[in-house]
């Protein structure tokens, strides 16, 4: 029996597809591409300019012996923790507030987005008054009486990395914000009414029924963050300089600093190697456990 | 208006006016003369309010050897934002959609490979993508960079709109099958009406990531294209010191501006229950 | 516990008033059932009661307390959705056992009840599946499941088992009946299936446009019903109406296979005093049957039917009286021989007569 | 004929400075297109230029400076302009520590626009005054007067806690410490043997014995906040390049009375110096080249350099130009620089790029830095500096 | 253009399968009804005609030409879902004419298409709201009007009166009769309301579990049902089965109210043959009736009721045969009278036997 298929039939299947085909395309050369061409510069003695002289893992022992890899990575983790946890959970909280009919939404959304639109380089000025003793949040409350009021994490070296924690929520945490509102605002009504039936207070409606069905934005949130948090780098340039000493440096500072500022180019891209595979190994489970579990809906 | 309802408003605005600070520092600093920033009263409101700095950032200020403020950079950055916006959000939603409701073998690898891809750190690909360019004959030209963002931007959009579209039941688009929509017509008649929201969400973070990109628009824009970002750090960075903090802040508020506007406009979008009455189960 | 007082109560979408003062009162444990169109405002009701909609104008009380305005998940009320609205993200039984866990149920009696509920909806396979995984009625099952595993004061049913076949419609029908005599519980249930509402229901409240045409028994309803409406409405197929000339002493005049007869209608002793020229008689297909020896009340006649429509165990046939169409209800074996000039016998007994200009009935 | 620059001049006296070499040379017919990439340094601008070599477009000329210089001279990337500068008698006109710099191969592949001398000390005479403190002329002095600045209320040591500022002063310990010999030999030459020598452990301990002097808010201070804290009697001393004086003009001080530059401590006959330049690119086309050659040239021209260095507070690269215009600081500088230039304590900076290359001084900062930032040991600062060097070579 | 061929078609969702293997040829023009259990593959099977469910093995032809992997847009199928499926975002009017214009029919007609159909489900006053604020009704009717918007080859409908009441859906019923008198489009419809089965089917098919078990037309399938499920699933109330012994001759023996008596069932001549010592009995209620003159073929005999229960037209009493429970069904007037040793009178005319163990019935 001949499946006598018409052409519009086999064309109208394709077409997902040739809409894909671009992007596939410039998934795998400016992607995965580039990731192989700085693989195989991490084992070149690559200066100032890539050179293509194989020089075997000297460059990541370099890299694992320079005690500010050690510390940009510890930090990584620090900063990725918090950041990630203290956004997500900001941002659902001020969504699901929003999402309560509240008077002047578009007014207080917008203020909780617009730290997303004012480049670093200068918020980071305004930040670093905030957050320096002399000048800032300390003098503000000594200055109201309170003479034994301590807020010094910029300028100590230990905690100088929540200040960009603070200063990175304050910057995405708007945007999350508005990424569980626009879930929120996919969801049936009646379903939150069942649940309010079935004796659901709002927490536990919001807590059982709602967020798995935000669980996609919250996919996409975790993903964005993620991102945010491990290219944040003119975030530290700006704010702390990845200082005192270089107690708050990220691996994208270091990464960058090698590659371009110190004619390293081989640690550089060695370092890079090190973070994908890192991001490899935290983020492939989940994003397989994710796609997995949609295909199941 | 319940207890409830009093302390839900109370967390939003304290919340609002955290959020505020470091816009209102940057205001009134924008507002005061050199001299009172020095004083180094933060939080004070500016004594005798002046627009100097912003006229100095708008049309004055040295951003390099030319000494003309922002405005001539603003318009490069409009030409480089809006073609990128416009085909990384029309790029991702599609893509998203195919992604979603039109799932064939391997389309979740290719969708996993997508945002895999996008932890690849900007910084390692400048030199390739460079040589790409230089390649393609688009090397320093704004229709190179406008490539590099949508490039880079379509791994973000269509994550949003995929995972925004995964929820929409199965059954609209079978229901629009059948009434003889193809894959297009089913695109711009369902989806489109209800992905307000997410498109919303996705302009909000293509135009500020591209509108703020200063790594990208750095290196592949060329004299007289680079965007508002690169004028910026040119105007606040000296290392001569005589930092004028006011028009530095003016200077911030300026490049944000288009932003801003946007949220504002877009914000509306966000509308209740856009699904709802839809299917039942 | 389980009294529900509906006082009053009105509803507005905008500018559409879609419930115009319906007064309702349910005893405590009373199985009351709504019918009326599509569209009259049944589930609206509901969700008033259930506290999902509010309340335009008018009071709501369950057991004597005020709950015009108290949240859902203080009224203690359990509720099957028209649209089943079934939790996307839970499995089966988590759908069903989330209104427990709610209240603190410990997870041994979540367990013992779900697996009971899903036992007798017949869904005891399906508790690991996800809603999307389901046929319509497997869904509707669950929805029911959900409500069922709680023991509330008051059980809402909007349309539970409208998806089901109808043999599983008889047997979950006689479920709830048992589940209504073991417990107790207060119910109102919406449905358009006549034979459920007249088995379960203690009450039957009909309802048109907003408005409450009438609250009684099955029994009350069908023999004695308000207005033209509700004598319509109830019964399939529906009752006979045919406009009528009224005869002074309150007989009514009727022409039948061709001859005039004179009939006597005992459910309407008001129509002489109600003056009229002409009434609408309304008579049920049932009461138009072939000759029964053992009914002594039936008057004799011959009509003529065009149409027979054979439905299993009886036969409908449609004649003509006054020029309007008519359906009688006879047995197959009767109906087959059907025709023109066929014997019949009206039952007049339990016939009702309404004022043709606004459907009022006439008693 | 076009040149396009890139530099990292943006602002201020820098970018007037600028502003007036594109003058200049639109007055002669070539026209000049700006590429300005401010930021860190230079930071920005050398990714920039990187990646425009990749794409193989690169500028006219590029500011770069110090040993990178050569890095790009052996990539082959650099244009000749000896007949320029043979035409112009650069060898005559540029001290020999400067035109070494300029060449690659024996040729000249850049041109120079200033001398930046490094090793200075700031200090507030007015807050001395109040202190009963005099002006220290070496480090163990340095540390006692200090202490009385410290004693008085006063932050002695202005200073702002980046990594390039924290080099800076530990530039200005090694040359104050070790002396000329001792820096060249181990910070220029990297000799392993002066590394590790005991002059080293030494200099980190001054270099450690700095961190009281300095108030705790200062991690991440611009430099120039340290500069006003001197001006305003805050503090007592910064130690800072030359171009802090424009600090001091523009807040309205004169030199030897509102405030004193002296040579840091210890450092008194020496020069640490650090040299601006632009490099210029291989060019295909014929009219570019000749445009390069015109940039050079007006570049080493006096009315150039006396107007650019008179912006940026440096001195002039060329010899031989009329003093009058500069102040007394710039005198000074001047005299140093001659003389030190005999003596043989004339080195490149470190801290400045001008003396190792990238990688090597990039190290060097991460060290300092740290060092300087936590309370290790002298003995450890020096054997990280060791294997940190090593490291990078 | 119109006819179906559904060639040994099977479909699994993972392991769980399905339809097991469905072979169904439907003519041009046939009005054919689905119908089975809650669960048993329907709307799977539609939504493979449809061509929205890939098809696991098995062919689909549409006159004479294979479908089986064309997409559904090329297939011309109109289809009302089970789950209304409605865009949430277009109004009422936009659902309706929404397959008119991607299929390019200008404004004008649509308009009018819209309006027609509006008329016809008694939308036209929605048709300006949005699907959300529709009742459940009403929804369904606007699922219904998209696809009788349209004249495609087949039009498939998922319960489509499910939730409309008992008036509205004996007139949408006829319409659809009409409208399929007038189109003579092929029609496959799903429904579990069984007089919609047996007055709108030219032949239904009676599935379980995935598998087909019948398919004939009404009459065929109410009386001569080819197994027991098929007699048990169609008709409400439904047949009694009753286990008996049968006696040499091909006759059976069963004892009806202390009494046994021996019947011959002239539709069942095969029980001799297949030497069974016991079969089950399937008799519907309406056979056994209050005596009926009229009818001579009856048998007599006397049976205790223990529970009446008025219906309204009809009065269902309960007794006992065989030990088993059994349904009989009595004019009202009899049934007011019953009770022990009523009498009553059975017609075995129809009367069917099964195979106890496979439930095959016994010819
Ligand atoms: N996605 C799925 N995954 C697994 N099983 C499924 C899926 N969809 C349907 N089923 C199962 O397939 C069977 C047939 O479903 P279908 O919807 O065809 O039933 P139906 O005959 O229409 O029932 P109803 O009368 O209740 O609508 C059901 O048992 C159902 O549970
Ligand atoms: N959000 C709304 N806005 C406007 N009108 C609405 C809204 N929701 C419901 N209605 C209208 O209110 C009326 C009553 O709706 P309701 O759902 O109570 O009907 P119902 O009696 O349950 O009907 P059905 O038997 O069809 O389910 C309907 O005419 C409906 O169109
Ligand atoms: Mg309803
Ligand atoms: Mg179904």
């Amino acid at each position: 029996m001949s499946s006598q298929r018409r052409p519009s039939g086999s064309l109208e299947r394709l077409l997902p597809k040739i809409v894909l085909a671009p992007t596939t395309l410039a998934m795998v050369v400016c992607m995965y591409g580039f990731i192989l061409w700085t693989g195989a510069l991490s084992f070149t003695s690559s200066r100032m300019l890539p050179q293509w002289n194989f020089a075997g893992f000297d460059q990541y022992e370099r890299l694992f012996n320079n005690p500010r890899w050690d510390v940009a990575m510890s930090n990584l983790v620090v900063f990725g923790v918090l950041f990630i946890a203290i956004s997500l959970v900001l941002g659902l909280a001020l969504a699901i507030f929003l999402d309560q009919k509240i008077r002047g939404e578009g007014a207080i959304r917008t203020i909780y987005l617009y730290p997303m639109a004012v480049s670093f380089v200068v918020t980071g000025t305004a930040w670093k008054w905030i957050l320096n003793p002399g000048l800032g949040l300390e003098k503000l409350v000594r200055d109201m009486g309170f003479t034994d009021f301590e807020f010094r994490w910029l300028v100590e070296q230990d905690m100088a990395i929540y200040t960009i924690v603070i200063a990175a929520v304050w910057q995405s945490s708007g945007f999350v914000m508005a990424m569980f509102l626009a879930g929120l605002r996919g969801i049936d009504d009646s379903l939150i009414k069942a649940a309010h039936i079935d004796g659901a207070s709002p927490t536990q409606a919001y807590w059982h029924v709602i967020l798995p069905i935000l669980r996609p934005a919250f996919f996409s949130a975790v993903v964005i963050l993620s991102h945010i948090a491990i290219k944040s780098f003119d975030l530290v340039q700006a704010l702390t300089g990845g200082g005192p000493g270089y107690s708050s440096d990220l691996p994208a500072n270091f990464m960058y600093t090698f590659a371009f500022n110190r004619a390293q180019m081989g640690v550089g891209a060695a370092s890079a190697m090190v973070m994908l595979f890192g991001v490899l190994a935290i983020l492939v489970p989940y994003l397989y456990s994710e796609l997995r579990g949609s295909n199941r809906d | 208006m319940s207890w409830q309802r009093g302390l839900i408003y109370a967390i939003l605005l304290v919340f609002a006016a955290i959020y505020l600070v470091p816009l209102y520092v940057m205001l009134t600093t924008s507002l005061k003369d050199i001299e009172e920033i020095r004083q180094g009263n933060l939080l004070a409101l500016p004594d005798s309010p002046t627009l100097y700095a912003w006229s100095k950032a708008w049309s004055s200020a040295c951003t390099g050897s030319e000494c003309q403020g922002l405005a001539p950079f603003f318009w490069n950055s409009v030409r480089i934002v809006v073609p990128a916006v416009i085909i990384s959000t029309v790029v991702g939603a599609l893509n998203g959609y195919a992604l979603a409701k039109w799932r064939f073998r391997g389309s979740e690898m290719l969708f996993g490979a997508l945002l895999f891809g996008c932890f690849i750190p900007f910084q390692v690909i400048l030199l390739p993508m460079a040589r790409l360019l230089a390649t393609l004959g688009l090397a320093n030209t704004v229709t190179g960079l406008v490539l590099v963002h949508v490039i880079y931007g379509v791994a973000f959009t269509t994550l949003f709109f995929r995972n925004f579209y995964v929820s929409v039941p199965s059954e609209l688009v079978k229901a629009a099958q059948l009434d003889g929509a193809g894959f297009f017509a089913i695109f711009r008649h369902i989806f489109l009406p209800i992905s307000l929201p997410i498109f919303t969400v996705t302009l909000i973070w293509q135009f500020t990531q591209i509108w703020n990109d200063f790594l990208f628009g750095v290196v592949y824009s060329g004299p007289g294209t680079q965007p508002i970002t690169v004028a910026l750090n040119n105007l606040v960075n000296t290392s001569m010191g005589g930092k004028e903090y006011n028009v530095d802040m003016a200077a911030a508020i300026i490049a944000a501006l288009p932003t801003l506007v946007i949220y504002v406009l877009a914000g509306k979008y966000f509308v209740r229950g856009l699904t709802a009455g839809a299917v039942k189960g | 516990m389980g009294s529900l007082r509906i006082n009053q109560v009105t509803k507005s979408f905008g500018d559409t008033e879609v419930l115009k003062g319906i007064n309702i009162d349910v005893q405590n444990g009373e199985f009351i059932i709504l019918v009326g169109p599509s569209g009259c405002g049944k589930s609206t009701l509901m969700n008033m009661i259930a506290g999902l909609e509010s309340v335009t104008a008018g009071t709501l009380e369950m057991d004597g307390r005020d709950v015009t305005h108290i949240s859902p998940k203080d009224r203690d009320i359990a509720m099957v959705f028209q649209s089943y609205a079934l939790y996307p993200t839970m499995t089966v039984g988590r759908n069903i056992s989330f209104g427990l866990e709610m209240r603190g149920v410990d997870k041994v009696e979540r367990e013992r009840v779900v697996a009971e509920v899903a036992a007798l909806l017949q869904i005891d396979h399906l508790l690991d599946r996800k809603p999307s995984q389901l046929s319509g009625g497997q869904r509707q099952r669950v929805a029911m499941g959900r409500a069922l595993a709680r023991s509330p004061e008051v059980f809402l049913f909007d349309e539970p088992l409208s998806n089901l076949d109808a043999k599983l419609r008889v047997e979950m029908r006689t479920e709830i009946k048992k589940l209504h005599k073991r417990l107790g519980t207060t119910i109102v249930y919406v449905t358009h299936d006549q034979v459920e509402a007249m088995t379960l229901a203690d009450r039957i409240a009909v309802m048109k446009d907003g408005i409450l045409q009438q609250l009684g028994t099955p029994a009350e309803i069908y023999d004695n019903p308000a207005n033209q409406f509700v004598a319509g409405f109830m019964g399939s197929p529906p009752m006979n109406f045919i406009d009528v000339d009224t005869c002074e002493g309150g007989d009514i005049e009727v022409e039948i296979g061709g001859q005039t007869h004179r009939l006597t209608l005992p459910c309407s002793p008001g129509i002489a005093a109600s003056g009229l020229a002409r009434v609408v008689l309304g008579i049920r297909p049932e009461m138009i049957t072939q000759p029964k020896p053992e009914n002594r009340d039936g008057i004799a006649a011959h009509m003529n039917f065009d149409v027979i429509e054979p439905m299993g165990a009886d036969t409908m046939a449609i004649g003509e009286w006054n020029g309007q169409t008519l359906l009688a209800r006879l047995s197959p074996e009767a109906g087959q021989k059907a025709g023109p000039a066929t014997a019949i016998q009206l039952d007049t007994s339990k016939c009702v007569a309404f004022d043709g200009a606004n459907g009022e009935r006439i008693r | 004929n076009e040149v396009e620059v890139l530099h990292y001049w943006t602002s201020g006296g820098e970018a007037k400075s600028v502003a007036y070499l594109k003058e200049r040379l639109t007055a002669s017919g070539v026209s000049w297109k700006d590429f300005a990439v401010a930021g860190g340094g230079g930071e920005n601008a050398m990714t920039v230029l990187k990646s425009r070599a990749v794409s193989g477009n690169p500028p006219t000329a590029a500011q770069i400076k110090g040993p990178s210089i050569q890095e790009w001279g052996e990539l082959g990337f650099l244009a000749d302009i000896d007949s320029v500068a043979k035409a112009n008698n650069w060898d005559g006109l540029l001290p020999g520590v400067v035109s070494d710099v300029m060449k690659h191969d024996g040729k000249y592949v850049a041109a120079p626009v200033n001398v930046h001398r490094v090793n200075w000390l700031w200090a507030n005479p007015e807050v001395f005054k109040k202190a009963g403190a005099t002006i220290p002329t070496t480090w163990a002095d340095f540390m006692v007067q200090a202490k009385k600045l410290q004693d008085a209320g006063f932050i002695a040591l202005a200073h702002g806690g980046q990594a390039w500022q924290d080099a800076t002063v530990f530039e200005a310990v090694v040359l104050g410490v070790g002396g000329a010999d001792y820096y060249q030999k181990a910070f220029v030459e990297l000799d392993m043997d002066a590394l590790n020598s005991a002059t080293t452990e030494e200099v980190f301990k001054v270099f450690g014995e700095l961190r009281q002097f300095i108030d705790s808010n200062s991690p991440g201070r611009d430099w120039n906040v340290a500069t006003s804290m001197v001006i305003n009697g805050e503090a007592g001393m910064q130690i800072m390049g030359d171009w802090a004086k424009g600090e001091f003009g523009v807040a309205g001080k004169s030199a030897g009375t509102d405030y004193v530059c002296v040579a840091a401590p210890g450092t008194s006959g020496a020069y640490t110096f650090n040299v601006d330049s632009f490099a210029f690119f291989n060019q295909s086309d014929a009219g570019a080249q000749d445009a390069q050659q015109a940039m050079a040239k007006e570049i080493l021209s006096t009315e150039f350099q006396e107007v650019f260095n008179l912006n940026k507070g440096s001195i002039p690269a060329r010899l031989g130009m009329a003093r009058d215009q500069f102040d007394s600081c710039a005198h000074d500088s001047m005299d140093a620089f001659v003389a030190s230039s005999a003596n043989g304590s004339l080195v490149p900076s470190f801290a400045h790029g001008m003396a190792v290359s990238e990688a090597v001084s990039g190290a060097i900062y991460d060290v300092a830095t740290n060092y300087f930032n936590s309370d290790t040991s002298a003995n450890d600062g020096a054997s990280q500096l060791v294997s940190a060097i090593k490291a990078a070579m």
